[in-house]
C-alpha cells in the first residue's frame, strides 16, 4: 500500500480499522457496495410481500378505529372520556410522555451515537428517525385533543392578534411543551431529511424513467454526491446532531416539568428531569429494538442489523433500566426524608393504595425484567429480548398512568378523592396511535430507503472486492 | 465557460484518496470529486477549506435564543402585564425553556437553508450526474485538463497504479461549479 | 388537450367565484332589538328590581327578596329584615325560579286528563257542586297547612255553602302530636314557637331542626345567633341531640347520643322525673323502666338543663302523643313556656290535623264524601294509604285538584284546575301569629291557571279577583291588627306591599300547664329494627322533586344525589353484610309494604334504625331520563318507566291516632343485586387510609376545630403545629392590589351544611344540571361544594362542614400553568377565568390544590326553551371545552362598583353581597373588601379562630375559615380526636 | 388554436378572479370584525336628522344609557312624544299648506268669479280644473310620512292617532347594529358616567343616515382605549378603567 495512504488516513479512523477486524463486521455477508445498495433498496423497489400487507391492513383499521373515536370525541366533548373533575387528565398525557418517550431513542440512536462516532448506529438510524418522527406524531396528537376546544389550539402561539394583543403565558410549562414538542417534531423532521437526501439521489438514479423518478428527483434537490456538498453537508448534518442531543434532553425535561413545576404531591418534585429522560430513552430503546427484531426478520435485513447490534441496545436498555430503578427508589427516599406528610402519603399510596396494580405492573416490568439482560444469552436470544423489550414498553407506558393519575386521585383534600377508569374511547384513540404509528412506519419501509445507504457505506469500511478473503480470513479467525 | 475535463472512476475510497494525493502532488488541478457517500478525509486531501456552517448555526441559534428572551419579556412585562399566580412580571428562569427550544429551532433550519443555499440544492432541481454509478459504487475525480502542461497520457498511466476503473474525457459547460 | 384546458378553465373560474363567495360570507344573520311598545313606569331595561315577597317552599313563610330582570324573576334572597327567616333562605326557597320555568307545569286546566278552559270547568264543577249542595252531600278540601288568612277566609266560605264541608290539613310531614299533646297538657290545640335564639341548652330528641324540621331556616339563624364564641365573651350554646338517624342537626351537635327513636319515650321520662325531682315538685314518681341512656348521660343532661331553667328547649320529633306530653311536662319543669317556648304567639307553620286525615279516611272507605278537592299537596307522597284514595275516588261524585303539575293524584281527578306559581300570585301568609307577609306576583302567569283565591271564588258563586280578594281581606281584618296605626289602609297596604311583612296584633292564647294532661308513653319492647321516615333537605315536599337543580343537591350528610336510600348503621353493614350500593328489601313483617333500594352505610346511624327518605318515586320525575349528556356510555338518570327514587310513604303508619313516620314491624334483606350511587364525595374521612398513612400525618386538616374550654383558654387553640414558612417571599411582589382587595371569611361555627349556598350559586351563576350518571363520573358542576367529614372511629363519629370554593389564591397554581391567561389574577385579588379565552386543557383543575375548578366536559343545554329563562342574563351561560369556578360573584361586584359609581359614592362594606352569602341562613360567610380594615370581613380575619385552608404551601388564598368550636370539656367526646395535636411537618 | 383559445380564457379567468379578490381586499377584515355594519332598519329612521339637524340628545331617547348596561332602543311611546305633533317633514308640510293656500285662493277667486262679471269667463274655466286637480292632490299627499306610518302601525293607530281597539301592538324589529358577543359584559352606565362620550364608540352617528358600526369593537381596541383612559384620564378627570379580563367577561 503506497505511503500516501497512511498520511491521509486520520488517527481515528487507523483505530476504527484495526478494531473492526477485532469486532464483529458491522456488515455481514461480504457485501460491496453495489449489494448494500441493492439490498437496501429491494423492500421498496418490490412489490409489497403478503406480511406487510397484513400488517399494513392492521395498522390502518387500528388508525380508522382512533380517528372515529378522536372525530367522535371532538364533536361530543371529553366527557366521552374517563376523565372527572379530580383527575383531569388520565390517558391523554399518559399517552403523550409515552409517545414522546418513544420517539427519543431515536434522536438518541441517530444523534449521541453519531456524536460519539459509534458506527453501528447506521443500521438503525435511519428507522430511529422515522420512528422518532412518527412517535412524535403520535404524542403530538394528544395534547391537541386533550383540549376542551381542540379548534382553538392555535391560541397557544404567540401571534399578534386583535385581543390587545394578548399574548400566551410564558409562564405555563404547557406552552413550554408547545414549543418544545413543535421545536423536537420539526427539527426530527429536518433532521431525518437531510440524511435521506444522499439516498434519495441514489434511488433516483437508480430508477428508471417515470413518474418514481420525477418523485425522488424532486425530493433529491439536485444532490450529485460532489465532495464540496459532501463537506457542507457532514458539517450541517454534524451541527443538527449537535443540536438535536440537547433538544432531546431539553424536551423530556420540559415535558416533566408539566409535573414538576406543578404542586401536586408526587408530581411537584425535582427529580423528574433526569428521571423522565432515562425513563424516555429507556422506552425508546425498547421501542427501537422492538421494531428492529420485527423489522429484520420482515424485510430481510439480517446482514444489517446483527445480533451484535441487538446485544449493544440490550446492554444500554440495562443500564436505563437501572437508572429508572433508581430513580424510583430515590422517589421514596426523597418523600420519606423531606417530611411532607402529603408527598410520603403519594408514594405509600402508589405503593399499597387502590392503584398499587398499575405501580407493581410498573416496576416489575422497568425494573426486575430488565435484570435478565445481565446474562449473555438472554440478550443474544431474540425472542426474549423481544419479549423484554416489549414489556418494558408496557412497563414505561404505566409508569406515566401511575405518575399521572396516582398522583392525581389523592391529592391534598381528601373530599376530592377520586379514582379513574378509561372510556371505550380513550382506549380506542390509544390503539388508533398505534395504528398512525405502524401506518406510517409501514408506509416508510416502502417509499423511502429504511436504512442509510451512504451512511452504511461510509462505515462499514468495506473492503476492496480483491482485498475479501484476507478480511473474511481475519474475520473467522 | 467550458472547459475540458478528465474523469478518472474508482471503486474504491482508498483508491480514490491515494489517486487524490498524488494527483494534486502533480500540481494538477481538480475540479471535483463525486462519491456515494462521504468519503472521510476527502475533503482534507483535497485542500478544501472547513465550512462556515458552524457559524451560520450560531448566529441562528443566538438570534433564536435572544430573540425570544426579548419577546417574552416584552410580552409579559412590558405591552400587557398580567398577573399569573403572583409571580414577578419579568420572571426569567420561566422564559428560559422556551428561548432555548427557540435557539435550537432557529439554529437547525438556518443551517439546513444555509446548506441547500451555498449548495444550491432545492426542490425539482435537475441533477448534474457525472457518472450513472455514482451514487451506488463509484468514485468519480475530476481534473481539469485546460492546463497546457497536463499530459493525459501519463496522468492516466499513474491513475492506473490507483486501481482506476475507468477514464474519460469530457466537456464540462459551466464553471465547473458542483 | 381540449379537456384539460376545459378543466383548468372551470378551475380559474371556480377559483374566482369562491373568492367572491368568501368575501361575501362575512356576517351572520341580523339580530332585532324589540323594544317595549309602551315602556311601562319605573322599568329601565338590564337594570333588576328588588321585590319583597315570600317563600312558597313550604309553610315556614320565610321572606324573599325576588330580584326580577326584564320582566323575569331569576333570583330568590332571603329577606333581611325578616323576623323569622333574618335574610337567610334555604335551597328550595332558591330554587323556586326554577319551578316556575318548568315547561312540565300544566297550562290550562283539564277534564279527565284532556285539556279544557276555564269557563266550562267552572260551569260543570259549580253545576255539580249544585247537586252536592241540593243532596246535602259531604265535601272535604284537603290542604297542605294554610298559613294564608285570606286563603283561610276564601276556605270557610267556600265550605260554607254547603252543609258538610269541611277542611283536612295534610301535612308532608305532620307534627300533629305536638298539638295534640299541647290540647292535653295546656288545653289548647296549636304549635307553640320555639325560640332557639333564646335557648343556652338545646336538648333535642330527633328534631332536624337545622334542616327540615317546622321552620329550619328561622331555627338556624336563631341556633346560629348563639354559636359565635369571641375571646372576649367565650361562650356560645350547649346543643344536645339524640337521634337515630344521623340529620344535619345531629352533625351540627355539640354532643350526639345515638337513641333509636322508639326510645325518646323511655329517656325523656327518666329526664322528667330526675327534672322533677331537682323542682321537687312530684309529678313523676311512677316506677320506670331502666333507661336506654346511660347514668352519667343522663345526670349530665340534667344538670346543663337544669342550670339553664328558663333559657333551655327541649324539642322532639315524634308522632307518639304521650311523648311530646314529657317534652311538655320538661318544658314546664324548666320553666321554658313563655320563653324558648311560646304559647301566646303559636306558630302556624304546621297545622296537619292526623285526627280529622283518620276520619276522612273513615268517610273514603264508607263512601261517605261526595266532592273532594286537593290543593298544594301531593297525596301519594304524604297520605298513609294510598289505596283507600284510590278505590275511594270511583265512589266520588266530583274529585278536583289544584296541583300545579299533572302530580299523581291529578291523574286521578276528574278536573285539574292548576293554581298559580307563587311567583304569579297574590296571596299572603301568616306564619307566626302577628307576622303576617304578602305575596306579589312578579311575572304574568307563564300559562293559562288560575289562582285558588279566584278558584275557590268562583266555585262560592262570587267571581272575583285574588288580587281584590286579598285586599279587601286586608281592609277588613289586616289593617285593623296593624300595630303602629298607619295613617290609611292605602298606606299600609303600601308599606307592607313594600316591606314583604308586617307585624299585628295576635289574639293572646293562654294555656295553663295542666299535670293531668301527661300521659306515660307506652314501653313497648323493643323491635329488631326501627324503620323512620324523613324528609330531605333538598326537597321535603314531593312537589319540588320536579326540580332538577334540588334534586342534584348532594344531602348535606350523605352527600347522595338523584336518589333515596336505606340509611344503615355501620355496624348493621357489618353484621349483616350490607355495603353501600348494595339493594336492600325491606318490607313490613305482613308483607304488605315492600321496598327496594340501595343501601347507605351511615356512620353515627343507630344501630337498629334504618332510615328512608319520603318523597322520592314522585310521579312526574321520568322525566329526568334524558337529563344531562347524551353520549356513547351515557347511562341514563332514570330508567325506563321509573322515577327518581322510590316511594316510602306507603310504609306511613296510622297508630293511636297520629300518622307515623316509625316503624317497628319491618324486616330488611339483601337482595343480591347492586345499584351504584351518585355520590358527590367518595372519601368521608379526614383520616387517610391507615395502610397508607405517613407516620404522624394520620390526619388531613384542612378543618380546624376546638373545644369551647380550650378556647377560653387561648383563642387560638386548635391551631396545627406547622413549620410555615415566615420569611420573605422568593420574588418581588409586583403585584400590590388596587383600589379593592376581596376577600372571604367562612365560619364554620355557623356553617350547619345546608346547602342553600349550592343552589343560591347554582341560581345565580348558571351552573348546569349534570345528571346522575356524570355524578357517578365525579362531575357535577357546582362551583361551591360542601366538604362533610366524619371524625372519629365506628358509629360515634363527629361530623364537619366546610363549604369549599375557589380560594382565590393570590399565588395561585392554577394561573401560573394555564398556557392562554385564562385564568389570571385581577388588580382586586380575584383569581378570574375567562371562558371565552379557555382551550381546555384541564392543567388548572389539575394543579388545584382545593380541586374547585370545574369543567365542562360536555355542552349542558336546559331541557327547554321555557327552562332557558332562569339563566342569569349577567353570567355567560359556559360551552363545551371550557372550565369554570367560583368567580366570587364578579358580576355582582362590578355590578356594586358601576352603581356606586354612578351615584358619586364609593363601594360601602356590605353592599356588595355574593350569592352564597346573601342566602346563607347562618350568616356564615363573610364577604367584603379587605383594604377597608373597617369592613366586617377585615374584622374577621383578624379573628383568632381564622385559618386558611393549606396555608402552609404559601398559596395565600383570599378564603379564611373561622376554627369550629365544640361546646364541649375536653376532646374525649368523639373523635376531633387528637388531631390538633399531632401537626405533622407540614412544609 | 384550441389551445390559443383556452389560454386565452385562462389567462382571463384567472385575472378575473385577481381583480374580484383584490377589490374585496379593501373590505377585508378578521372573522367577527363587524366595523362598517349598516343594516336596513324597519323604519328608515335618520339618526343624521334627530341628533345633527335637530341636535336632540342622545340620552333623549336612549334613556338607560346613563343608568343601565343597556343604552336602550326607544319604545315607540318615546317616538310618539314627538310625533304625535311632529307628522310630516317640512318640506311636505310647506307644500301641503301651500297646495291648502291654493285652494283656499281658487275657492275665493271661483266664489268671487261666480259672483263676478262675465268678462272673466274666458278664464273661469280654468281655475276651476285646477282646484279639482288641487283637491285630488291634496287628498293623495300623506301628511305622516310612510315612515311614521309604521310607527302607528306598532302603536295600531289610525291616522288621526286613535288607537285601533281591536288589535295589539307590536314592537318594531330594530336591527342591532352593535353586537358584542354574549361573553362580553358592555355597561354603559360605567361609560356615559365616566364621561365617555357617545361618540367615543358609536362614531359620527348624528352625521349618519343610517346607523352603522363606524369601530372595530373588537378586544384590542377596547383595551387600548382603557389603557389610554387610565395613563390620560377622561376630560382632564382621572380614572382607572380596568384592563382585568373579568371587567368585562364574567
Amino acid at each position: 500500500m503506497p505511503q500516501v495512504q497512511v498520511a491521509i488516513i486520520t488517527h481515528r479512523e487507523a483505530i476504527m480499522s484495526e478494531t473492526s477486524s477485532l469486532r464483529p463486521p458491522l456488515v455481514t455477508g461480504n457485501k460491496s457496495l453495489t449489494d448494500v445498495t441493492n439490498d437496501i433498496c429491494a423492500p421498496m423497489e418490490r412489490r409489497p410481500n403478503g406480511l406487510w400487507w397484513i400488517a399494513f391492513l392492521i395498522s390502518l383499521s387500528l388508525l380508522i378505529l382512533g380517528i372515529v373515536a378522536v372525530w367522535y370525541q371532538i364533536v361530543t366533548g371529553i366527557g366521552t372520556w374517563g376523565l372527572n373533575k379530580t383527575i383531569g387528565w388520565g390517558f391523554d398525557i399518559t399517552n403523550f410522555v409515552f409517545w414522546v418517550g418513544i420517539g427519543h431513542a431515536g434522536t438518541l440512536i441517530s444523534a449521541v451515537l453519531f456524536l460519539f462516532r459509534q458506527k453501528w448506529r447506521t443500521a438503525v438510524n435511519r428507522s430511529a428517525e422515522a420512528m422518532t418522527l412518527f412517535a412524535v406524531m403520535c404524542a403530538g396528537i394528544f395534547p391537541l385533543i386533550h383540549m376542551g376546544r381542540t379548534w382553538l389550539a392555535y391560541w397557544m402561539l404567540p401571534y399578534p392578534n386583535t385581543r390587545g394583543s394578548l399574548w400566551v403565558n410564558f409562564k405555563s410549562p404547557l406552552l413550554w411543551d408547545v414549543f418544545a414538542i413543535s421545536t423536537y417534531l420539526l427539527i426530527s423532521a429536518v433532521f431525518w431529511y437531510v440524511g435521506l437526501i444522499p439516498d434519495l439521489a441514489t434511488v433516483r438514479d437508480r430508477a428508471k424513467p417515470g413518474l418514481r423518478k420525477k418523485v425522488f428527483s424532486f425530493f433529491s434537490l439536485g444532490w450529485n454526491g460532489s465532495v464540496r456538498t459532501w463537506n457542507r453537508y457532514e458539517t450541517v448534518y454534524m451541527l443538527l446532531a449537535g443540536l438535536a442531543t440537547p433538544l432531546v434532553f431539553s424536551v423530556h425535561t420540559i415535558v416533566s416539568m408539566d409535573f414538576a413545576t406543578s404542586v401536586i404531591p408526587g408530581w411537584h418534585t425535582t427529580i423528574f428531569p433526569p428521571y423522565f429522560v432515562a425513563g424516555a430513552i429507556f422506552s425508546g430503546l425498547a421501542m427501537v429494538l422492538t421494531l428492529m427484531i420485527i423489522a429484520r426478520k420482515v424485510m430481510n435485513l439480517e446482514n444489517y442489523v446483527t445480533p451484535t447490534h441487538i446485544e449493544r441496545m440490550s446492554l444500554l436498555m440495562l443500564s436505563m433500566g437501572c437508572i429508572v430503578g433508581l430513580a424510583y427508589g430515590t422517589e421514596f427516599f426523597m418523600a420519606a426524608y423531606s417530611g411532607n406528610p402529603y408527598e410520603q402519603f403519594v408514594f405509600k399510596n402508589r405503593a399499597l393504595g387502590p392503584m398499587s396494580w398499575a405501580y407493581w405492573t410498573m416496576v416489575s416490568c422497568n425494573v426486575f425484567v430488565p435484570q435478565l439482560l445481565w446474562f449473555k444469552f438472554v440478550r443474544r436470544c431474540l425472542p426474549l429480548v423481544f419479549v423484554i423489550a416489549i414489556l418494558v414498553n408496557v412497563g414505561m407506558w404505566f409508569e406515566r398512568f401511575v405518575i399521572i393519575v396516582s398522583s392525581l386521585h389523592r391529592d391534598f383534600l381528601p373530599s376530592s378523592w377520586s379514582s379513574y377508569i378509561p372510556s371505550l374511547v380513550e382506549i380506542a384513540t390509544f390503539v388508533g396511535s398505534f395504528g398512525l404509528f405502524f401506518t406510517c412506519f409501514l408506509l416508510f419501509c416502502r417509499i423511502a430507503p429504511a436504512i442509510a445507504i451512504a451512511e452504511v457505506k461510509g462505515a462499514a469500511s468495506l473492503p476492496k472486492q480483491d482485498d475479501q478473503r484476507s478480511v473474511n480470513v481475519e474475520s473467522a479467525a | 465557460m467550458s472547459r475540458r475535463v478528465l474523469l478518472a472512476t474508482f471503486s474504491h475510497e482508498n483508491d480514490l484518496l491515494n489517486a487524490v494525493a498524488a494527483v494534486r502532488e502533480r500540481g494538477i488541478k481538480i475540479v471535483d470529486a463525486y462519491t456515494p457517500y462521504a468519503v472521510h478525509g476527502l475533503e482534507r486531501a483535497m485542500g478544501l477549506k472547513h465550512s462556515r456552517l458552524t457559524w451560520v448555526c450560531f448566529i441562528c441559534g443566538m438570534v433564536g435564543a435572544l430573540g425570544m428572551l426579548a419577546f417574552e419579556h416584552w410580552t409579559a412585562a412590558i405591552a400587557w402585564p398580567i398577573n399569573v399566580g403572583g409571580k414577578p412580571w419579568n420572571s426569567l428562569p420561566s422564559d428560559v425553556p422556551v428561548a432555548f427550544e427557540a435557539a435550537v429551532l432557529l439554529a437547525g433550519f438556518g443551517s439546513v437553508f444555509a446548506l441547500f443555499a451555498v449548495s444550491r440544492l432545492f426542490p425539482g432541481k435537475s441533477a448534474d450526474v457525472i457518472h450513472p454509478n455514482s451514487s451506488d459504487d463509484r468514485f468519480v475525480l475530476v481534473m481539469d485538463e485546460s492546463n497546457a502542461s497536463f499530459d493525459t497520457a501519463s496522468v492516466e498511466a499513474m491513475l492506473k497504479s490507483f486501481d482506476v476503473v475507468e477514464t474519460e474525457e469530457r466537456i464540462l459547460s459551466g464553471a465547473g461549479q458542483s | 388537450m381540449f379537456s384539460l384546458s376545459r378543466r383548468r378553465f372551470l378551475e380559474a373560474a371556480g377559483f374566482a367565484v369562491t373568492m367572491a363567495a368568501a368575501q361575501g360570507c362575512r356576517r351572520e344573520q341580523p339580530e332585532n332589538a324589540l323594544p317595549y311598545v309602551v315602556a311601562p313606569e319605573g322599568i329601565t331595561p338590564g337594570k333588576s328590581q328588588s321585590y319583597a315577597t315570600t317563600c312558597s317552599g313550604c309553610p315556614a313563610g320565610c321572606g324573599v327578596l325576588a330580584s326580577v330582570r326584564d320582566g323575569r324573576p331569576l333570583k330568590m334572597e332571603g329577606l333581611p329584615e325578616h323576623p323569622l327567616s333574618r335574610g337567610g333562605l334555604c335551597a328550595v326557597g332558591q330554587a323556586l325560579p326554577l319551578s316556575l320555568y318548568d315547561s312540565h307545569r300544566l297550562k290550562n286546566p283539564l277534564k279527565e286528563g284532556e285539556k279544557t278552559d276555564w269557563e266550562t270547568a267552572d260551569q260543570e264543577i259549580a253545576k255539580s257542586l249544585d247537586q252536592i249542595r241540593e243532596k246535602k252531600g259531604s265535601v272535604r278540601l284537603l290542604t297542605s297547612t294554610v298559613t294564608s288568612p285570606t286563603l283561610q277566609q276564601s276556605i270557610d266560605a267556600f265550605l260554607e255553602t254547603f252543609d258538610d264541608g269541611r277542611q283536612i290539613t295534610l301535612d308532608a310531614m305532620s307534627s300533629s302530636s305536638i298539638l295534640a299533646a299541647h290540647e292535653l297538657t295546656h288545653g289548647i290545640h296549636l304549635l307553640p314557637h320555639y325560640d332557639f335564639s333564646k335557648a343556652e341548652v338545646i336538648v333535642s330528641f330527633g328534631a332536624d331542626f337545622l334542616g327540615t324540621w317546622i321552620s329550619p331556616v328561622e331555627f338556624t339563624a336563631a341556633w346560629s345567633s348563639r354559636r359565635v364564641p369571641t375571646p372576649d365573651h367565650p361562650s356560645m350554646s350547649y346543643h344536645a341531640q339524640l337521634e337515630g338517624r344521623m340529620s344535619l342537626t345531629g352533625g351540627n351537635a355539640d354532643h350526639r347520643i345515638r337513641l333509636a327513636p322508639d326510645e325518646y319515650g323511655a329517656t325523656l321520662v327518666h329526664l322528667k322525673k330526675q327534672l322533677a325531682r331537682k323542682t321537687g315538685t312530684g309529678i313523676a314518681t311512677e316506677e320506670l323502666p331502666t333507661s336506654p341512656l346511660p347514668n352519667d348521660e343522663l345526670d349530665d343532661l340534667v344538670s346543663r338543663l337544669w342550670a339553664a331553667r328558663g333559657a333551655s328547649l327541649v324539642v322532639c320529633d315524634s308522632q307518639d302523643v304521650s311523648v311530646q306530653t314529657q317534652v311538655n311536662a320538661i318544658n314546664e319543669l324548666l320553666g321554658n313556656y313563655g320563653k324558648t317556648v311560646d304559647l301566646a304567639q303559636p306558630s302556624f307553620q304546621r297545622q296537619g290535623d292526623d285526627r280529622a286525615l283518620i276520619e276522612l279516611m273513615e268517610d273514603l272507605k264508607a263512601g261517605k264524601i261526595s266532592a273532594l278537592f286537593v290543593a298544594g299537596t301531593d297525596l301519594t307522597h304524604s297520605f298513609p294509604n294510598r289505596k283507600v284514595l284510590e278505590s275511594a275516588i270511583e265512589k266520588i261524585d266530583l274529585v278536583v285538584s289544584l296541583a300545579e303539575r299533572e302530580d299523581d293524584f291529578a291523574s286521578l281527578a276528574h278536573w285539574v284546575c292548576p293554581d298559580h306559581h307563587s311567583l304569579e300570585s297574590w296571596l299572603d301568609a301568616e306564619p307566626v301569629a302577628g307576622l303576617i307577609n304578602l305575596y306579589q306576583p312578579l311575572v304574568r302567569p307563564l300559562g293559562d291557571t288560575r289562582s285558588i283565591l279566584e278558584s275557590l271564588a268562583s266555585w262560592s258563586g262570587q267571581k272575583e279577583t285574588a288580587y281584590n280578594l286579598l285586599r279587601k281581606n286586608w281592609q277588613q281584618n289586616i289593617f285593623p291588627r296593624a300595630k303602629d296605626k298607619p295613617a290609611s289602609f292605602r298606606t299600609f297596604w303600601d308599606q307592607t306591599l313594600h316591606d314583604g311583612f308586617t307585624e299585628a296584633t295576635s289574639e293572646e292564647v293562654a294555656g295553663e300547664f295542666d299535670p293531668a294532661g301527661i300521659t306515660p308513653p307506652n314501653s313497648e319492647s323493643r323491635s329488631e329494627y326501627c324503620l323512620e321516615l324523613y324528609q330531605k333537605i333538598a326537597f321535603p315536599d314531593a312537589r319540588h322533586a320536579h326540580n332538577p337543580w334540588l334534586q342534584e343537591l348532594p344531602d348535606p350528610t350523605s352527600k347522595v344525589t338523584w336518589d333515596n336510600y336505606v340509611c344503615v348503621s355501620t355496624t348493621m353493614a357489618k353484621t349483616s353484610g350490607i355495603g353501600t350500593g348494595d339493594v336492600v328489601q325491606i318490607a313490613s313483617s305482613d308483607g304488605a309494604v315492600q321496598l327496594e333500594l340501595p343501601a347507605n352505610v351511615q356512620p353515627g346511624q343507630h344501630d337498629r334504625v334504618i332510615s328512608v327518605a319520603l318523597a322520592y318515586g314522585v310521579k312526574g320525575t321520568e322525566r329526568f331520563a334524558k337529563i344531562g349528556p347524551q353520549w356513547l356510555e351515557a347511562r341514563p338518570t332514570v330508567a325506563q318507566g321509573e322515577q327518581v327514587g322510590k316511594n316510602a310513604a306507603p310504609f306511613i303508619a296510622v297508630r293511636n291516632g297520629v300518622v307515623d313516620y316509625l316503624r317497628s314491624d319491618v324486616q330488611i334483606t339483601k337482595t343480591g343485586s347492586r345499584r351504584q350511587l351518585a355520590t358527590t364525595q367518595q372519601h368521608h374521612s379526614l383520616e387517610v387510609p391507615k395502610h397508607v398513612a405517613p407516620h404522624g400525618a394520620e390526619m388531613r386538616e384542612p378543618i380546624q376545630e376546638t373545644t369551647l374550654a380550650e378556647f377560653s383558654d387561648d383563642p387560638s387553640s386548635g391551631k396545627p403545629h406547622l413549620h410555615h414558612h415566615e420569611g420573605g417571599e422568593l420574588w418581588p411582589d409586583d403585584h400590590k392590589p388596587a383600589n379593592h382587595e376581596w376577600g372571604m371569611v367562612i365560619d364554620l361555627n355557623a356553617c350547619t351544611g345546608c346547602s342553600s349556598c349550592l343552589i343560591a350559586c347554582q341560581s345565580e351563576n348558571n351552573v348546569p344540571v349534570a345528571g346522575k350518571d356524570e355524578v357517578q363520573r365525579q362531575r357535577e358542576m357546582h362551583w361551591i361544594r360542601i366538604d362533610r367529614y366524619f371524625t372519629g372511629e365506628g358509629d360515634d363519629v363527629d361530623v364537619t362542614h366546610q363549604p369549599m370554593m375557589c380560594q382565590h389564591c393570590d399565588n395561585a397554581p392554577c394561573e401560573t400553568v394555564c398556557p392562554v391567561l385564562a385564568t389570571v389574577h385581577s388588580e382586586e385579588g380575584l383569581n378570574e377565568q375567562a371562558y371565552n379565552r379557555c382551550v381546555g386543557t384541564r392543567y388548572c383543575a389539575n394543579n388545584c390544590p382545593y380541586k374547585v375548578r370545574r369543567f365542562n366536559w360536555f355542552d349542558y343545554p336546559q331541557p327547554g326553551e321555557l327552562e332557558t329563562l332562569v339563566l342569569n342574563p349577567d353570567v355567560t351561560v359556559r360551552s363545551r371545552g371550557v372550565m369554570e369556578k367560583c368567580s366570587m360573584c364578579v358580576q355582582r361586584i362590578n355590578e356594586g362598583k358601576i352603581e356606586a359609581q354612578r351615584l358619586g359614592q364609593s363601594v360601602l362594606d356590605g353592599q356588595i353581597q355574593t350569592a352564597c352569602q346573601q342566602s346563607c341562613p347562618s350568616q356564615a360567610i363573610t364577604f367584603g373588601d379587605l383594604q377597608n380594615s373597617e369592613s366586617e370581613v377585615s374584622v374577621a380575619m383578624k379573628s383568632p379562630r381564622r385559618y386558611g385552608v393549606l396555608e402552609e404551601f404559601n398559596f395565600r388564598p383570599s378564603v379564611s375559615y373561622l376554627r369550629m368550636v365544640r361546646n364541649r370539656e375536653s376532646d374525649a367526646t368523639g373523635s376531633g380526636g387528637d388531631h390538633h395535636t399531632q401537626g405533622g411537618d407540614h412544609e | 388554436m384550441y389551445r390559443y383559445i383556452f389560454n386565452i380564457v385562462l389567462i382571463v379567468g384567472l385575472f378575473f378572479s385577481l381583480a374580484v379578490f383584490v377589490s374585496g381586499m379593501g373590505n377585508w377584515r378578521l372573522p367577527d370584525n363587524n366595523q362598517g355594519y349598516a343594516p336596513k332598519q324597519p323604519i328608515g329612521y335618520s339618526h343624521r336628522l334627530h341628533a345633527g339637524e335637530l341636535q336632540i340628545d342622545c340620552r333623549f331617547c336612549h334613556t338607560g344609557a346613563t343608568q343601565s348596561q343597556h343604552a336602550g332602543i326607544p319604545s315607540t311611546d318615546v317616538c310618539m312624544k314627538c310625533h304625535r305633533h311632529v307628522t310630516a317633514s317640512f318640506n311636505t308640510m310647506s307644500e301641503f299648506r301651500r297646495l291648502e293656500d291654493e285652494i283656499k285662493k281658487a275657492e275665493s277667486n271661483q266664489a268671487g268669479g261666480a259672483e263676478g262679471t262675465d268678462e272673466t269667463e274666458e278664464s273661469a274655466g280654468e281655475p276651476a280644473v285646477d282646484l279639482d286637480e288641487l283637491k285630488k292632490q291634496l287628498a293623495v299627499m300623506e301628511i305622516p310620512s310612510p315612515e311614521l306610518k309604521k310607527l302607528y302601525d306598532s302603536l295600531k293607530l289610525k291616522d288621526s292617532k286613535d288607537p285601533i281597539v281591536e288589535s295589539a301592538s307590536s314592537s318594531i324589529p330594530w336591527v342591532r347594529v352593535h353586537n358584542l358577543p354574549d361573553y362580553v359584559y358592555f355597561d354603559h352606565r360605567a361609560h356615559v358616567n365616566a364621561g365617555v362620550s357617545c361618540q367615543k364608540c358609536h362614531g359620527p352617528v348624528e352625521s349618519m343616515e343610517r346607523v352603522r358600526q363606524f369601530e372595530t369593537l373588537s378586544m384590542g381596541w377596547c383595551v387600548n382605549c382603557h389603557r389610554d383612559a387610565t395613563k390620560n384620564g377622561i376630560n382632564g378627570q382621572h380614572v382607572h378603567a380596568s384592563t382585568d379580563c373579568s371587567a368585562c367577561h364574567y
